[in-house]
């Protein structure tokens, strides 16, 4: 199966959960949703019904294929203003 | 200018405005939030905006360009701060001039609207009790937790 | 500071903004109405206000309260200058903290749109073609002259 | 019939058209209404049906009684903001 090196940044509740900033991950995972089940194995995370997430700093569908390098932020809740 | 910034520092209210001027303009509406004392009846000591902010700025300026484009605005802007922010300080700042008050005070409140609901900033709030909270994450990762709590008991 | 004042000199909404600052107030909202270059195709080179001042700063003040009261704000003030004004100098100056944006907001609307009917400032444009006019005086008065016209060709 | 002494001001294009900023009256008439009309004789005024009316710096009704030195101010649609 094929693997990718991604990078992951965490903001708010989820780097507080994560207890780290961000990482460097070599996954099997091929999608969003495939890479926060796999991280929700490792750390305490939300649902991700209520999250959305960015690939290479665009929001992204959770489905989208992911590709080696990419850049993954998963978004909670936002509370700006 | 750019139409959506995040600043570190202290927002400055008067150099925007002055930025904003335009004598075709007759309306010119703003918005600032400030950090409250109190929010959901706790008492808040200080508070703390993070930001995602290659895409906070790319959101943060579509959100400016659709509220001109929608209300025929003619300048605005949108400031945010990040970081830790004390009591009274401002958080946020919108400002819309536009040849007439409707679309002034529209394309204003489209804009602070829009900016709470899409552009990754995120508040974490510090209580007088010791607690503190990532505004309305922690009632969605409590969902998370009595979600798992019966599959636990499943397995 | 009152609620409602008027003013021969020029506006300095810094000042006035600072005074309304409050830790119960997570929004606040201004309106400011400049003196445009345009105003219904004709090309506007400077203008007048005249009040009636001891009943407009009446009539303004209970305006104010009103909103207070209407939309439970915290703070609310409104500013209105007087006198001779060139292009892009700021006429009138509304700013209202609340405790939630919706009352910031609504507060500020109805002040400046009540301002604009109910209290006596009158305008006196002065156009690029050496005409003036005094705002919407003209036009009841153009309908008094064609009223009379006929009754006098009748007496 | 009773007359009575009254200070006017006026403002806006009722100062254009009357050329002077105030004057006292001593009149017959009874009502804003009644003085309005009587002023009209004089000035080329607008019909009183888009003007309101102050009396003692308060609005007024067109037909309340005028008292000897009341202050009467005739107000033209306004257009403040």
């Amino acid at each position: 199966m094929a693997r990718r090196k991604l990078r992951i940044e965490y903001f708010a509740i989820l780097r507080e959960r994560a207890g780290v900033d961000g990482e460097e991950l070599d996954t099997e995972a091929g999608t969003p949703a495939e890479l926060f089940a796999e991280l929700s194995e490792r750390y305490p995370f939300p649902e991700p019904d209520r999250l959305k997430v960015a690939v290479n700093d665009e929001f992204s569908d959770w489905q989208a294929p992911l590709a080696d390098g990419d850049f993954v932020v998963f978004i909670p809740p936002v509370a700006g203003g | 200018m750019n139409q959506f910034e995040l600043s570190a520092e202290c927002l400055t209210p008067e150099n925007y405005r002055e930025q904003l001027r335009d004598p075709t303009c007759g309306g010119f509406s703003t918005f600032e939030g400030w950090v409250r004392n109190r929010n959901e009846g706790r008492e808040v000591l200080e508070l703390e905006y993070q930001a995602y902010e290659p895409l906070a700025l790319k959101e943060g300026s579509r959100i400016v360009a659709e509220a001109v484009l929608r209300y025929g605005a003619s300048k605005a802007f949108c400031i945010h701060r990040v970081g830790d922010l004390a009591i009274g300080e401002l958080a946020v700042w919108v400002g819309v001039g536009a040849p007439h008050r409707d679309a002034a005070f529209a394309a204003c409140r489209f804009i602070i609207d829009e900016v709470k609901h899409r552009v990754p900033i995120w508040k974490k709030e510090h209580y007088s009790d010791g607690n503190s909270g990532w505004g309305n994450c922690e009632a969605c990762v409590e969902q998370a937790a009595n979600h798992r709590a019966p599959s636990s008991r499943r397995a």
